[in-house]
């Protein structure tokens, strides 16, 4: 039913959202814990900065990414300098571009996740003796399980349907680059409506189990609901 | 070897301004008026609020002065927060091992059977804390901050939700762990009784002021600490230290001796030789001038008047003195007038009842 | 009277419908409206009832298929513009070939060593048009058989989703050549320009970008009428690309 | 016309089982320990929690039954939850008006101001509520509540946060609210002292039923509730309705007659022909076979042993008789025996203070 | 410095992610609130189908739409049948296209505003006489109101930023159905790099001020933060 080179591309594209939602929730987890509490009083400028590349069309922000990466831009020319290669046209740059272009879906739910806990609870487990990083672990992050459970499903269902900054950062190299968004463009492009629905369903029917098992494995954790 | 605490804190419109040294053994009860400033001085003393003026020593470690500030979690501490803010996210059990596990840099001197047991939250130890109801989400609090075997434990009106039955059971408990096991403990309160049942010192505050500190026995006999202290208060508790002398077993009753006489108390959980206290609400000391002789009252003893202080028109305080020992008492103006009692008048105070501390 | 006529134009060759529809508007009361786009998206658009008049596509397929389905005015076709492929490498400074009539050039001294460059694949990465997607990146590939180096060379390809984009790859330095269309060229500051060879007509296939009327209103064959004068095939020329007359056809 | 409150409801392991008949004028206190569904009983009759074969009538109104569901806000009630939960968006004030505005349609029986001034809120009202202390944040809630020109009042502890000397403030305007307004109140509380003091009907609850119903005065004095209910509690307490005679301006006493004799009690914000409750602990009464002549306690009349239960083999409650009025005292055992105390014997019972309520 | 083009793509830009903005709170709202407050069983599977359209590359997606929006598609055909015209390439296809694109990131945030709520508040508000809809709206909605800023800004930025649905049901009409990401899109395709650049710094400008604002002014509104 689907070519060799679907499969691949859909594998890829596993790869690509699977890395690109886990280097989030890496990034944007302390990121979303110092925004939620910080005090400082210009956080609200670096907030609006963060969600400055939702702005721009994908393929736009994939152009710049494309300039500012390449061999002759700031960071790809820097690398370069370094003795490595730039990281356009490789998966390597793949992930940048999905990790900058999906920021704001994970940094946002996380930061209200963390900002809806309150104090308490984690001034109740510094008098039991936890250190903030044991506080952050115990306490923070299994209250903020609803919002990860969001941050996670948006980043990485975003990151699956994204194409733009794909296309053009990542040149397309089957096997390499190619995502299964861009084979299904690509079928739709050639007429090949047949092999671009076939493609669409299966990634809607793996995605929606995907959700469904996300969503239904969290049915019961409605305990944010509940002040104690 | 004491407690030390000093802080001068600005909270919006309200001032903290405290220079308090308590001892670092036993109880001290924080003991005054709504939004007069416990919380915000036991928060202070945690380290849940920032003070950078502060000092706080707990007699064996300083936590906090000039140049140091010993983060919350690295202050050896219990704390019961006025609302018990247990974890929605844990089960009553791992709510109570949260602060054990952690603990294992201290001293593991209380028992955690023990603790489950006293606070009667055996039965709970599976339930989601969603579940519970508001007293026993209280006692599961307090078995936590147990738990985490504090060197000071911090109490911020940890009974309020409790029933009488269940606080006669903990109070005794509270008082032990001094007693036994030398954790200092602060206690905040606004039940003078209470106070008067657990406190070793008794701190009075006032407007983020210190109005009084002192023992437990002479605060409660001060006078002058007005509305806002313990004077004007409907409850008004003298407490005599005494000394167990002998035990009758026929009528479960046992002899103390104190600085004015042989005491009679029912009671027979006791040893001879204990020392013990006695805690004698001023309304239940009546006054006459002879000897009663068919009283079911047995505690009548001579004393003398020391002071008469009005309360209101139709009532007052009278001090007096049984030995060396100090009682109040609290009688109408109408039967002072009646007995024509006067400072230095010899009276019979009848005590009707007591309770025993310790 | 006036009329606004609407063009679905292939992005490659926008740029040249302004000028056409700037110097056809100067004769006209009508107004021209360009929506551009790729061809593959404007054929699904017409077929979903677009409300365009016109469709200039990159290809010949699309408006053929248009026909064959109805949807388009039978016997309105025909090819407007024939791409030239280019292969550029702009870090060859050594010389430049160009002149204002170097379109026909087939051959130079800098072309061949952009040739050798190609088949040492002395270079990371080569960018094309994508080939089932874009007629040029079916060009390119038709011209990389024709050297011989398609097999060879597929590790160092990188596929641009048109023929755009295969000029952003190259403009941007990611990668160091690349097939792109001679109009592309045209825009460029000649400084910016750097070495290019154009690759011999017979390498490939003609790219015919053909259009297609899709509706017979009075305006709409003005304009097809006005895109068919030798006024207009002088711009398309200067633009960089050829016309059915420049073959001879 | 009175309040008619059915509910059979389980709640996981627990199940709430209640029939209960209550007047629809006064104040019932909902008495028990902790966890055995106080909170839940005022859940249900709030219609926060949905019990489909619950019945429910607040003697004007029915609010459920088992066709009909009244939803919460069509219930004219007013609800102080155990954790006052003020709005965190609002201030003060604004927490206050929530429930005014929304009361237009309910007479305005309640003045805003009046409820302010008692509740000593008045310099918090432009604040925002995280800065408000604990008790500061019930009484908040509380006006809250009252502002809401309630038709039944639900408060559950209300007072556990609240410092003594208000809390004296705010019984008695509860008190009034229903002997003025008349607006029933049911109020949860774990203090008997608080439920004798404001309790009409008092419930005993234990594991989810009704153990005990009854008028205050003789539920207090009934030894059979076992250790769950009252006996066994620390504290007893006696009721007995009497009436103002005569009024004393010199000593500001007044003089009651009840049903046993004149009583003196120092108080002066009486008016002759008032009816009153007096509140008397039963450690406050002590037994002499002999009437004292230079005593300063100023009520002493003679009474009737009914009933000696012992309590612990040191302590015993009397029950006794003096005229018509019922009255316990908690004495010694050792002085039953010194005094040779048995049913019917003949004594006088000496009161040293009493509360006076209403 | 703009072409009239390039203003009016801005002006239909402005308009469009404003009205989908507008539309999404008033839709996600309730959606969200029902999301919050319900017990059903299978309401995970309503979640997982909601977010769903993030999956697909928005170009594929809007492929389906201008099947399903078209004369000849169930929806376009119900429209014409009832006498109206088919919503593709109009301001109303747009529009219809970008709530559904956007669904997820407004729906999401609110949801989990609304669960962090706890029935606490409402259940007071109730005892103090306010109605279902009283309580929502004197209740819910202010304490929500960080989710509502995460929802209006991921909502309107992922609008303006939207490029593939809009593309492709819109037709990229100049003055109709041309949105600024478009014609940015436009000018990177046919190489005017110098229009491209300052029409994107404009986007991005003038999205960072209204970022800076939003985000400025409920600096103070961290009382989620406490729980009373
Ligand atoms: N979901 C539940 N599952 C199991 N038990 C529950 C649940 N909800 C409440 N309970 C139990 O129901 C009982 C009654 O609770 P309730 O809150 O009514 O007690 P209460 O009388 O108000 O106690 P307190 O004085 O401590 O507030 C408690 O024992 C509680 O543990
Ligand atoms: N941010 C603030 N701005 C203004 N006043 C504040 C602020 N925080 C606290 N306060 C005030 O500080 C005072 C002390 O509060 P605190 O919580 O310490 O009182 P408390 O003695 O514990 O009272 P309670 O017995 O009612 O719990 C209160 O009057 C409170 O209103
Ligand atoms: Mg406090
Ligand atoms: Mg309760």
């Amino acid at each position: 039913m689907f070519s060799e080179a679907d499969l691949t591309a859909l594998l890829i594209t596993l790869k690509l959202a699977g890395l690109t939602t886990l280097i989030l929730l890496l990034i944007g987890t302390p990121l979303a814990w110092w925004l939620a509490r910080s005090q400082w009083r210009f956080k609200f400028l670096l907030e609006a900065v963060l969600a400055l590349p939702l702005v721009l069309p994908p393929t736009v922000l994939g152009f710049y990414l494309l300039i500012a990466l390449g061999p002759k831009g700031p960071v790809g020319g820097l690398v370069e300098a370094m003795g490595g290669t730039a990281p356009t046209f490789s998966f390597t740059g793949l992930v940048i571009g999905s990790v900058l272009y999906s920021m704001p879906f994970v940094v946002q739910p996380l930061q209200n996740a963390f900002a809806a806990i309150g104090t308490r609870p984690l001034e109740v487990a510094a008098t039991l003796g936890a250190s903030k990083i044991d506080r952050f672990f115990t306490i923070a992050l299994p209250l903020a399980r609803p919002g990860f459970l969001t941050a996670s499903v948006l980043g990485f269902a975003h990151t699956l349907g994204e194409f733009g900054v794909v296309l053009m950062i990542g040149g397309n190299i089957p096997g390499k680059t190619q995502v299964v968004s861009i084979a299904i463009y690509d079928h739709v492009e050639q007429l090949n409506y047949g092999q671009a629905h076939s493609l669409s369903i299966a990634l809607l029917i793996f995605s929606f189990v995907l959700l469904v098992a996300v969503y239904g494995f969290n049915r019961n954790t409605n305990f944010s609901l509940i002040k104690t | 070897m004491s407690i030390q605490a000093r802080f001068h804190h600005q909270q919006g419109d309200f001032l903290l301004d405290v220079d308090l040294t308590l001892p670092s053994v036993g109880i001290s009860v924080i003991y005054g008026p709504s939004g007069c400033g416990k919380t915000t001085l036991l928060r202070l003393i945690a380290g849940l609020e920032h003070c950078n003026t502060g000092y706080f020593s707990n007699g064996r470690s300083r936590w906090q002065d000039k140049s140091l500030f010993l983060p919350t979690h690295e202050r050896a501490l219990g704390y019961v927060f006025q609302e018990a803010s247990l974890f929605a996210h844990l089960s009553v059990s791992d709510n109570i091992h949260y602060g054990l596990k952690r603990a294992t840099k201290r001293a593991q001197i209380l028992s955690l059977d023990k603790i489950i047991y006293l606070l009667g939250i055996n039965e709970l130890l599976g339930r989601q804390v969603q579940t519970l109801s508001g007293g026993e989400r209280q006692r599961v609090a307090i078995a936590r901050a147990l738990a985490a075997q504090p060197e000071l434990l911090l109490m911020d009106e940890p009974l309020a939700a409790i029933d009488i039955q269940r606080k006669q059971e903990i109070l005794p408990y509270l008082q032990k762990l001094h007693s036994q096991l030398q954790i200092p403990v602060i206690y905040v309160t606004h039940s003078l009784s209470e106070a008067a049942q657990l406190a070793d010192k008794l701190v009075v505050m006032d407007k983020g002021r210190i109005t009084g500190v002192g023992n437990i026995s002479e605060m409660l006999t001060r006078l002058d600490l007005g509305s806002a202290g313990l004077g004007g208060q409907p409850e008004q508790i003298s407490m005599i230290p005494a000394r167990v002398s002998s035990i009758d077993q026929t009528y479960e009753t046992c002899c103390l001796t104190f600085a004015g006489g042989q005491f009679t108390l029912a009671s027979s959980a006791m040893n001879i030789g204990d020392n013990v206290r006695l805690q004698i609400r001023a309304d239940d000391v009546s006054l006459s001038l002879e000897r009663a002789k068919t009283s079911s009252i047995l505690n009548i003893f001579p004393a003398k008047v020391l002071e008469i202080v009005p309360e209101r028109s139709s009532q007052v305080l009278i001090k007096l003195a049984i030995g060396k020992s100090l009682l109040l008492s609290r009688i109408s103006t109408k039967s002072v007038a009646l007995l024509q009692l006067k400072a230095d008048s010899s009276v019979f105070v009848q005590i009707k009842s007591a309770a025993l501390l310790n | 009277e006036a009329a606004e006529i609407r063009v679905a134009v292939a992005s490659n060759f926008v740029v040249t419908m302004k000028l056409l529809a700037r110097s056809f508007e100067t004769q006209n009361n009508h107004r021209i409206v360009i929506a551009s786009g790729s061809t593959g998206k404007h054929f699904a658009q017409i077929s979903h009832g677009a409300p365009f008049d016109l469709f200039f596509a990159a290809d010949a397929k699309r408006p053929q298929l248009l026909e064959q389905q109805g949807l388009a005015i039978d016997g309105t076709r025909f090819t407007y513009a024939l791409g030239t492929l280019t292969l550029w490498q702009p870090e060859q400074t050594t010389n430049r070939s160009d002149n204002s009539t170097g379109m026909r050039e087939t051959t130079s001294i800098e072309s061949n060593s952009i040739l050798k460059t190609l088949k040492q694949a002395n270079f990371n990465y080569l960018a094309i048009a994508n080939p089932k997607l874009a007629p040029y990146g079916m060009a390119a590939k038709e011209s990389l058989q024709a050297l011989g180096l398609w097999e060879k060379l597929q590790t160092q390809i990188v596929r641009g989703e048109n023929i755009s984009q295969a000029f952003h790859f190259v403009y941007s330095g990611n990668a160091q050549l690349g097939f792109v269309a001679h109009a592309q060229l045209i825009h460029l500051d000649p400084d910016a320009r750097g070495g290019f060879w154009q690759i011999p007509p017979h390498y490939y296939q003609p790219i015919e970008q053909q259009a297609v009327q899709l509706n017979d209103k009075a305006a709409t064959r003005a304009f097809v009428e006005y895109i068919r004068s030798p006024a207009a095939k002088l711009i398309i020329q200067q633009q960089g690309y050829l016309t059915s007359d420049t073959l001879g056809r």
